[in-house]
């Protein structure tokens, strides 16, 4: 089969072309440090992008608008938790998992008993999620403890700790969606609702689960974000809305539903760190920088596109 | 069908009415020549905007770059329409047609109009810091003029939005071509076998997307005077939200025009009625969203009354 | 006694989602409720809207007109965008004070920081510590922000009348850590070496941390008075003597702005364009700084009524 | 006639159209001349509708040609179509989707005279029809927007309907509408129009048809005045071994212990097929739906289900589109192979193949999409879902929709066989024919149970009876 059929190829592609013409800059200087640093910010994304290709997997409308602010509020009250007091890293990833859970099962219960359209609940329950945050903490930005630091920003055989943490849940999201039954009923829910609903699919455990996914998903991301950045604030989570849904649709994902695609949303991760790089290494500025990151996201799904059409 | 699930213009009417009248009882001040237009005069844009964006959402499709375009639109009309209107409303024409052509790209090559947007949102927002990198401009004085005006007995923002709703509903429900259009969105393929073509048609919508959201971002700046390159980009989930207040639905070219503005109306009223509360700042934002929860959760209610 | 008993004023805030602001809101609601338990004035209320954007500002002003503020203390999102509703306000009776994003509307008040200098300051500063001059890191704030151009202005103009260094990367860091974290942690490896790095506040932690991640050496980074920058400095300085300057528009600036507005209440002749000097930390200050700013906060001042009279009396 | 008047509307020379690898339509020829009513038959994947969209216009043709005496597309050749899958504007009312289809009614006052073109259409094919032009079609029963297709089908619409191609009209309509439809194509086609009328109840065919035109595998294997054939022969040209008469009722069976009972009055036995019947649109598909679903939770899902369910609505309730015929036929079996959670993609792959050939799905391999199946072929599809399942009880809405005569014959052996060996089925059919092969017939009228016949009882008249009664009544 011809590789470029496949979906997610391009989103690697444009990763690999924005990485090599960055070194064009350096004539080759500086690629480990650069790769370091797209492995270890792409991870946030990824890791975002996951949850979020599960919840757009489920099917039209199917979209969590609570991610940034569910990350604030996971790692605000992780990290209040913790108050810096060394081997209290497991406390705080327990209580930021723990937020998720909440506002996963808050976002679903909106959806479910109000019967809101996702992308109004989650955007309303995101508002509340930011004010708790702010109500908790008053944008006071706690450091983490010192080991959660070292280990948030360390890293194993020279990959980051942050992205070993995104590729073992890309691993598992993947064996998920293309191995278990699980993952069937997920992509069938997303196809037709109805349908699968009576085709003997528990579709309202199926949604129920995503959307908890997806938080907690959004948790762990804010909490290692946190960590490795000194800190939880307020505005942490801000670019990782449009960031999170970028990731899924460059990487290749069908925004319809019922089909999605774990390696792209890597790639897209790290295309999105790395075309970034490469604009400003070129001295670009903030307007041309946001022109061309459009320019280049839409031509990858064109590329993707109009590739599958004929393959 | 209940008479409720079948007019569902009804449960908008309702809840913007509640919502007045809580207002009222809040700030009785509000009840007033003066106090309404305070109220609705910056929910014009909004409502233009919610009307590009059903227009977008009638055809099955969602528009994530809105808000960076009524950016870009107010950025144009800051400057160019304002230093040389010719050349100005040249860009601005350029600017639609673009929508217009955007929408052809999307169902020639059969794109997700969620990600096409969403990168369009990227080149909107940067051709809108090249013009401008720093806030500034300034409003053509017509156009501060026109939306200044103060018509006799009902406030200018009242009558915009009755204009507005009364041209889309005319344009989108009664004419032909918007049956048609939303025939496209109900089904698409039938509409083709009956030989409508259907690019043209989509780029159609899109183009009156493109034409509701310059005149959002030009209503806009009529407005504040003057623009910069971040002024709307909020529109984009708050027109979304509009279109779903009114009554309209993601998919099946379901949507209601007059719905969609009086949703721009409440959207613009919650925010009002939230800051007569007086909360603590804390709570100020987490206070939207229970309320846009409280005002949707109204067609709950509705809906099951439908159903029964 | 102080003829503003009965009076009401507002605070209008347009963001609140980083640690600057909520210092900002937290040091104005202090001073406010002291004012009204004094009996100085009658309310002294804040209202902040999420998302940074001027209309929801604008919305927020008119709404203040209908409750019937008699001032209204601005930090706006736009010089320009907010001038309609400011206008609307002034005609209306109101008196507007405008501080930090000041407004260009004539009708109002402003407390203004000399951004474009305080850029350069941080330019002439670096030219004092390295006199061979070398290669710059600008970090800029938020794309479209007036602010963020201002400040920008500040340093180009500076480092063109300090010909030795030159800016050889630029990337916008939204003034937050985290952001600014990755730009850099994504231009370096294609930079050569960094003497110097300029920014607008609140992103010196995160360039820092970028560089460690990056294994290069930590150039001079100039602060912006966060307390975590600030423990950071007083961390390296301790272990290897490291040196540079922390400047910043202090939050606390609101409690003036508050004075301001209530002298003018008050039928005090108040010129329209006031200024307040920036708040600079340097080697000497820094630990008494530090010891003064709450953990994860911002070094902060408050200003009180005689520190407002004093600012009055200098501008006249 | 003239001459003039008797030249063909359109005539196919040696029209082919292949998808990839497969031959859809294989070289026909075929000539529609004014006052012709063909009857298309052929089994599931013949190449029926693939031969509709030719003439329409909706596909092109892979090598030779199509060519219309009158204008240069089949809309200005005045040929309308019917399609299989119903393609109203669901959001659009009656009239609205006129608007759609006439694209000449434009300028003010547009409306009312949609509103008056498509009442009177309905009017004269359907009379008493009860169907609002100002209602919106998603309100509509599913028989009822098939009737509103095809009245837009037969409106004038600017232009005059010359050739009328119904694809399976009457899949979803009972017998009285049906009829109703058959007689106006009857009037239609003395009037001078042509009709290419498509079904899979060889009946209707005989009934309507001039001209009857076989297709099998994509050619044309026998082209003949109705009256040449007989219904032997003609299932016979189909390909399929002739049916043998209907037996009534199996005799007397033992039945289990009572295992399905609603409020409604709905009850079946270990081992029974029960019937439900009645006009279409009475309650009888949400009665099932209802059963389904309180019968199986959305929350947890059993290895063992209680209840399978078949659709007869395919893309709405049944079909997954973006997924092979596999992953559709094993979506209900997956968690009897699976360990740990994971698929058991051999088994898996077994249960395809074997119910591939079971139930005759005609493909080359069973990962291919399945919306490269024909329609009936996709319904086997579900079939095979349902089946491969081990649930005790079988629920089918409507579910011979679209399957062609052979295959129906194969399904109703297989049901009476699972039916032996315990399985119950609840079975709805818009055909009465079906319907009386079951041990235990509800019939249903206005939402409510108006009559359960048993054994003997069992009979048209009755059913008939028991479906308009109160109708005439009130
Ligand atoms: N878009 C397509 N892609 C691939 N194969 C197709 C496509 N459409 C039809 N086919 C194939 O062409 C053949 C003829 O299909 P067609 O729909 O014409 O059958 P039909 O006679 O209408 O059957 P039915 O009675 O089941 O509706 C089938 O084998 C079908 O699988
Ligand atoms: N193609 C078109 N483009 C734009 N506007 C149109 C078009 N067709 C009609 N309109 C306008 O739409 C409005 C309503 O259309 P029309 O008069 O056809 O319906 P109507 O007569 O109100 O229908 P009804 O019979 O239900 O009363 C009129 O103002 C008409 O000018
Ligand atoms: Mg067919
Ligand atoms: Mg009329």
């Amino acid at each position: 089969m011809n590789p470029l059929s496949k979906p997610w190829i391009w989103s690697w592609l444009a990763a690999a072309g924005a990485f090599a013409l960055t070194l064009g800059l350096t004539s080759g200087r500086g690629a480990g440090e650069l790769g370091y640093a797209a492995l270890s910010f792409g991870a946030f994304a990824a890791i975002v992008g996951l949850g979020q290709m599960l919840v757009i997997t489920l099917g039209p409308g199917n979209v969590d608008l609570s991610i940034p602010a569910t990350m604030t509020l996971a790692a605000t009250l992780a990290l209040k938790t913790m108050g810096t007091v060394e081997g209290t890293a497991f406390v705080g990833l327990a209580v930021a998992l723990g937020v998720g859970l909440a506002a996963g099962f808050a976002n679903y219960m909106l959806i479910l008993l109000l019967r809101l359209p996702p992308i109004i609940a989650t955007l309303a329950a995101s508002l509340i999620y930011q004010s708790l945050a702010i109500w908790s903490n008053r944008g006071l930005r706690i450091k983490p403890p010192r080991e959660l630091a070292d280990f948030a920003t360390g890293q194993v055989m020279g990959i980051p700790n942050v992205a070993w943490a995104g590729l073992l849940l890309a691993a598992v999201v993947w064996v998920v969606l293309e191995r278990s039954v699980w993952g069937r009923w997920l992509l069938a829910t997303g196809q037709n609702t109805h349908a699968a609903r009576l085709a003997g699919i528990p579709v309202e455990m199926i949604r129920a689960a995503t959307y908890l996914s997806v938080a907690v998903f959004a948790s762990l991301a804010g909490y290692l974000l946190a960590s490795f950045s000194g800190g939880a604030a307020l505005n942490m989570g801000t670019e990782y809305l449009l960031m999170s849904i970028a990731v899924v649709v460059i990487g290749g994902s069908s925004i319809a539903g019922g089909n999605s695609n774990v390696p792209g949303v890597w790639g897209a991760a790290l295309f999105m760190f790395l075309v970034v790089s490469m604009l400003n290494s070129y001295g670009a500025g903030a307007g041309v920088r946001s022109v061309l990151t459009g320019t280049i996201i839409i031509a990858i799904v064109i590329a993707a596109s109009t590739r599958r059409v004929r393959a | 069908m209940s008479f409720l699930a079948r007019h569902r213009i009804i449960l908008p009417v309702v809840s913007l009415a509640v919502l007045l009248a809580a207002t009222f009882y809040m700030q009785p001040r509000a009840m007033s020549y003066f106090g309404l237009n305070l109220l609705f005069n910056l929910a014009v844009p909004i409502a233009l905007a919610t009307i590009a964006q059903m227009m977008i959402i009638m055809v099955n499709d969602i528009d994530l770059s809105l808000g960076a375009f009524v950016s870009l639109v107010a950025c144009v009309t800051a400057t160019f329409l304002n230093d040389t209107p010719m050349l100005g409303l040249l860009i601005l024409l350029a600017l639609i047609l673009s929508y217009a052509l955007l929408g052809a790209l999307i169902h020639a090559l059969d794109l997700p109009a969620i990600v096409v947007t969403l990168g369009m949102s990227f080149v909107w927002g940067g051709l809108a810091l090249f013009i401008l990198p720093s806030p500034g401009g300034a409003s053509p004085d017509w156009l501060r003029t026109l939306m200044t005006v103060k018509p006799p007995i009902v406030p200018m923002a009242v009558v915009a939005s009755v204009i507005i709703a009364a041209v889309t509903h005319l344009l989108i429900i009664r004419s032909g071509i918007g049956t048609v259009l939303r025939g496209v969105g109900g089904n698409a393929t039938s509409v083709a076998r009956a030989g409508w073509p259907v690019i043209r048609l989509k780029a159609f919508a899109y183009g009156l997307a493109g034409l509701f959201g310059v005149l959002a971002g030009m209503t806009l700046v009529g407005l504040t005077t003057s623009a910069d390159a971040n002024i709307a980009l909020r529109y984009t989930l708050l027109s979304i939200a509009g279109v779903i207040l009114g009554g309209g639905e993601f998919i099946g070219g379901k949507v209601s025009p007059t719905g969609a503005v009086i949703g721009a109306l409440t959207l613009t009223l919650a925010a009002s009625f939230l800051s007569f509360m007086r909360l603590s700042p804390d709570w100020q934002i987490g206070a939207q969203g229970a309320i846009l929860i409280l005002v949707l959760t109204a067609r709950l209610i509705f809906s099951r009354r439908g159903e029964a | 006694e102080s003829g503003t008993a009965d009076k009401r004023i507002a605070l209008s805030n347009n963001y609140a989602g980083n640690s600057w602001r909520q210092a900002m809101l937290q040091t104005y609601e202090e001073i406010g409720k002291k004012a009204v338990a004094d009996g100085v004035v009658a309310a002294a209320d804040a209202y902040t809207t999420s998302e940074n954007q001027a209309t929801e500002q604008a919305a927020q002003i008119q709404n203040m007109i209908l409750q019937g503020y008699d001032a209204i203390v601005l930090n706006a999102a736009s010089p320009t965008a907010l001038n309609g509703a400011v206008k609307e306000a002034c005609d209306a009776g109101i008196t507007v004070v405008s501080f930090d994003g000041i407004v260009t509307e004539p009708c109002a008040w402003r407390i203004a920081v000399d951004f474009a200098a305080m850029g350069k300051e941080e330019v002439d500063y670096l030219a004092t510590r390295l006199p061979d001059g070398g290669n710059l890191l600008e970090i800029r704030g938020l794309a479209g922000v007036f602010v963020d151009d201002e400040i920008s202005k500040g340093i180009h103009q500076g480092v063109a009348e300090h010909d030795k260094f030159k800016i050889v990367g630029s990337v916008h860091g939204d003034w937050a850590q985290d952001v600014a974290q990755k730009a850099v942690a994504g231009i370096l490896p294609s930079l050569p070496e960094v003497v110097g790095v300029v920014t607008q506040g609140g992103d010196g932690y995160g360039a820092a941390q970028a560089f460690k991640a990056a294994g290069r050496p930590t150039p001079l980074i100039v602060l912006g008075n966060r307390q975590d920058e600030m423990k950071w400095w007083a961390e390296q300085r301790d272990a290897n003597g490291y040196e540079t300057l922390s400047l910043s528009i202090a939050p606390g600036v609101a409690s003036l702005a508050f004075w301001v507005a209530q002298q003018v209440l008050a039928g005090e002749e108040v010129p329209k364009d006031l200024t307040v000097p920036f708040l600079k930390i340097t080697q000497d200050t820094l630990d008494e700084s530090l010891a003064n700013t709450p953990e994860g906060s911002v070094a902060n001042v408050t200003y009180s009524l005689d520190d407002a009279k004093k600012v009055i009396a200098d501008a006249k | 006639m003239t001459d003039h008047e008797r030249a063909p509307i359109v005539t196919l020379t040696d029209a082919a159209r292949h998808f990839g690898p497969v031959r859809a339509l294989d070289g026909v020829s075929l000539s529609v001349a004014p006052g012709d009513c063909i009857g298309l038959v052929g089994h599931n994947g013949a190449g029926k509708s693939t031969l509709v969209n030719l003439v329409n216009g909706g596909l092109s043709p892979s090598s030779g040609s199509i060519a219309f005496t009158r204008g240069e597309t089949a809309l200005q050749a005045g040929v309308r179509s019917v399609f299989q899958e119903l393609s109203l504007c669901p959001n659009l009312t009656v009239a609205e989707n006129l608007r759609i289809s006439h694209t000449a009614l434009t300028g003010p006052g547009w409306r009312r005279r949609a509103r008056a073109e498509i009442g009177a259409s309905l009017d004269t094919i359907f009379p008493n029809h009860g169907i609002d032009a100002d209602a919106v079609v998603d309100t509509l029963s599913i028989a009822e927007r098939q009737m509103v297709e095809i009245a837009i089908g037969f409106a004038p619409r600017g232009t005059e309907a010359r050739l009328v191609i119904l694809d399976e009209p009457t899949s979803s309509l009972d017998a009285g509408i049906a009829d109703q439809l058959m007689a106006h194509v009857k009037r239609f086609c003395a009037a001078g129009g042509a009709v290419i009328f498509i079904s899979h109840m060889l009946g209707e065919v005989f009934e309507v048809a001039s001209r009857i035109v076989v297709l099998k595998d994509g050619r044309i294997v026998a082209e003949r005045q109705t009256a040449k054939f007989t219904r032997a022969e003609l299932v016979d040209a189909m390909g399929h071994v002739a049916a043998e008469a209907v037996e009534s009722a199996v005799a007397e069976r033992a039945f289990g212990p009572e295992v399905v009972s609603t409020a409604q009055g709905l009850r079946a036995r270990k081992g029974e097929i029960v019937g439900l019947s009645g006009l279409a649109g009475h309650g009888q598909a949400a009665a099932l739906a209802k059963l389904y679903l309180s019968r199986s939770s959305s929350w947890h899902s059993r290895k063992d289900p209680d209840v399978v369910f078949v659709a007869g609505d395919r893309a709405r309730d049944g079909i997954l589109p973006l997924w092979s015929i596999l992953r559709n036929i094993s979506v209900s079996v997956l968690q009897q192979g699976a360990r740990w959670g994971l698929v058991n993609g051999g088994a898996e792959a077994r249960i395809a193949a074997e119910w591939k050939s079971r139930i005759g799905i005609r493909t080359d391999n069973v990962e291919n999409p399945i919306l490269s199946l024909s329609g009936g072929n996709q319904q086997k599809v579900l079939f095979a879902r349902a089946l491969a399942s081990p649930a005790p009880v079988v629920i089918m809405d409507d579910p011979m929709r679209g399957v062609d005569v052979g295959t129906k014959q194969d399904v109703y052996a297989m049901i009476r066989a699972e039916a032996a060996k315990g399985r119950t089925f609840l079975w709805y059919s818009t055909e009465t024919e079906e319907v009386c092969q079951c041990d235990r017939v509800f019939v249903f009228r206005n939402h409510e149970i108006s009559a359960e016949l048993t054994g003997a009882d069992i009979s048209e008249e009755k059913i008939l009876e028991a479906s308009f009664e109160m109708q005439e009544a009130s």
